[in-house]
């Protein structure tokens, strides 16, 4: 199993409730793959905005379809809003 | 030769003229500088009146992506001396000084403007800051509207 | 409605962070600064050092021709909310900054940066401000090279 | 007779030796005139320089044709070089 800490930001950590946390995931699992188990532990998480959301790994804005490494730190956030 | 940059997020009021100096060089002309500034009123779009801002960021992501921003400036603008890009966050008040892009070089005629507009256009896509709005109409999180791409 | 602005020939540190507050209003979300700062190195066209600036300036007239530059600005931008336009003048050292130029707007992309840009511009055309120059090579008074015309 | 306050900025005020004079000069005389007063008043004031400075009246740039009406202010300086 991969541990990975998981991070959420602004709507995204208003719906989870949490603005981090460690889970453990198969190795090989993509992106996509986390958001699912996310939205299954935390029942506040919106699919939609899940499925819509900006997400990275390792501070660089990843797609889907990647693959989490080993150890990784995932964010999932709505696109920004700064300035 | 290394240029002066700061990257930061931050809680603390944006103190232009330490930041200004802290990225003049001997060879130093001219400096364009960018803020953005909380409006309590707003007429563009959706009029409506802003109590506060509630400001947070990804912090070590959102200074790595400024560093990006500053090395996407030099690749464009390669007369730039100084970079200095800072986002304050925390609960910001209608006046006040909310994000500031500073670029210097020797003469005013090389991209100084234009990168700093340009260091403020991007931070607004792809820097994770986010804030939430809170007025007399209740409250609710500002979205933008640009999707980075995986590695941008 | 009136715009706060500011015009003025001053002997003292140039203050970016009171400049900007003084100029910015509660419909206020955009700032675009330029400064000039004195080079103590030049590299382009001739290259040569400089011990320090030594500013004069005809006062009143600056001071009212800065207007006529701020009224130029609203012109030509009339989105433009609050201008800034200050002169440093005195014996000034290398990095230094020596001038500002700020022009306030409710958003980023109705013209503050070519706001900006055009004030520092016209102010080196037509407001009464001259320069020495003092470095090892001895001193030189700088001359500019733009001729107004009649009332301009 | 008109009296005017002239002023000098810059090399002008160097090669003048003064930053500033009272002259008294006849009504209806040009800009142009009063310049071929003052360069017979100033000996350091340089005729090349004093035919081709900028000038102002009454804190307008002004032509050499131009008229000075009674009691003006009259600057000469060269092109401005501030910022």
């Amino acid at each position: 199993m991969n541990p990975v800490k998981v991070l959420f930001f602004a709507t995204l950590r208003h719906q989870a409730g949490v603005r981090s946390t460690e889970i453990e995931i198969p190795e090989g699992i993509t992106v996509r793959q986390l958001k699912e188990r996310l939205v299954e532990r935390f029942p506040g998480l919106d699919w939609q905005v899940m499925d819509h959301c900006l997400a990275s790994v390792n501070q660089e804005y990843c797609a889907d379809e990647d693959i989490i490494p080993p150890g990784a730190e995932v964010a999932f956030f709505p696109p920004v809003s700064g300035g | 030769m290394s240029f002066p940059e700061i990257f930061a997020i931050t809680e603390d009021e944006l103190d232009l003229n330490a930041l200004l100096a802290a990225i003049t060089l001997d060879s130093t002309g001219a400096a364009a500088i960018f803020t953005g500034m909380v409006r309590g009123v707003t007429v563009r779009n959706h009029p409506h009146e802003t109590t506060y801002l509630e400001y947070e960021a990804y912090q070590p992501m959102a200074e790595a992506k400024m560093k990006q921003v500053a090395e996407e400036i030099r690749a464009r603008w390669p007369s730039i001396e100084g970079i200095a890009i800072v986002q304050r966050v925390g609960r910001l008040y209608p006046r006040t000084p909310t994000v500031l892009i500073a670029c210097t070089a020797a003469h005013r005629d090389t991209g100084v403007f234009e990168a700093a507009r340009y260091g403020i256009d991007r931070l607004k896509e792809i820097v994770p800051v986010w804030k939430k709005e809170v007025g007399p109409q209740g409250e609710e999180w500002v979205e933008g509207d640009y999707h980075p791409r995986p590695g941008e």
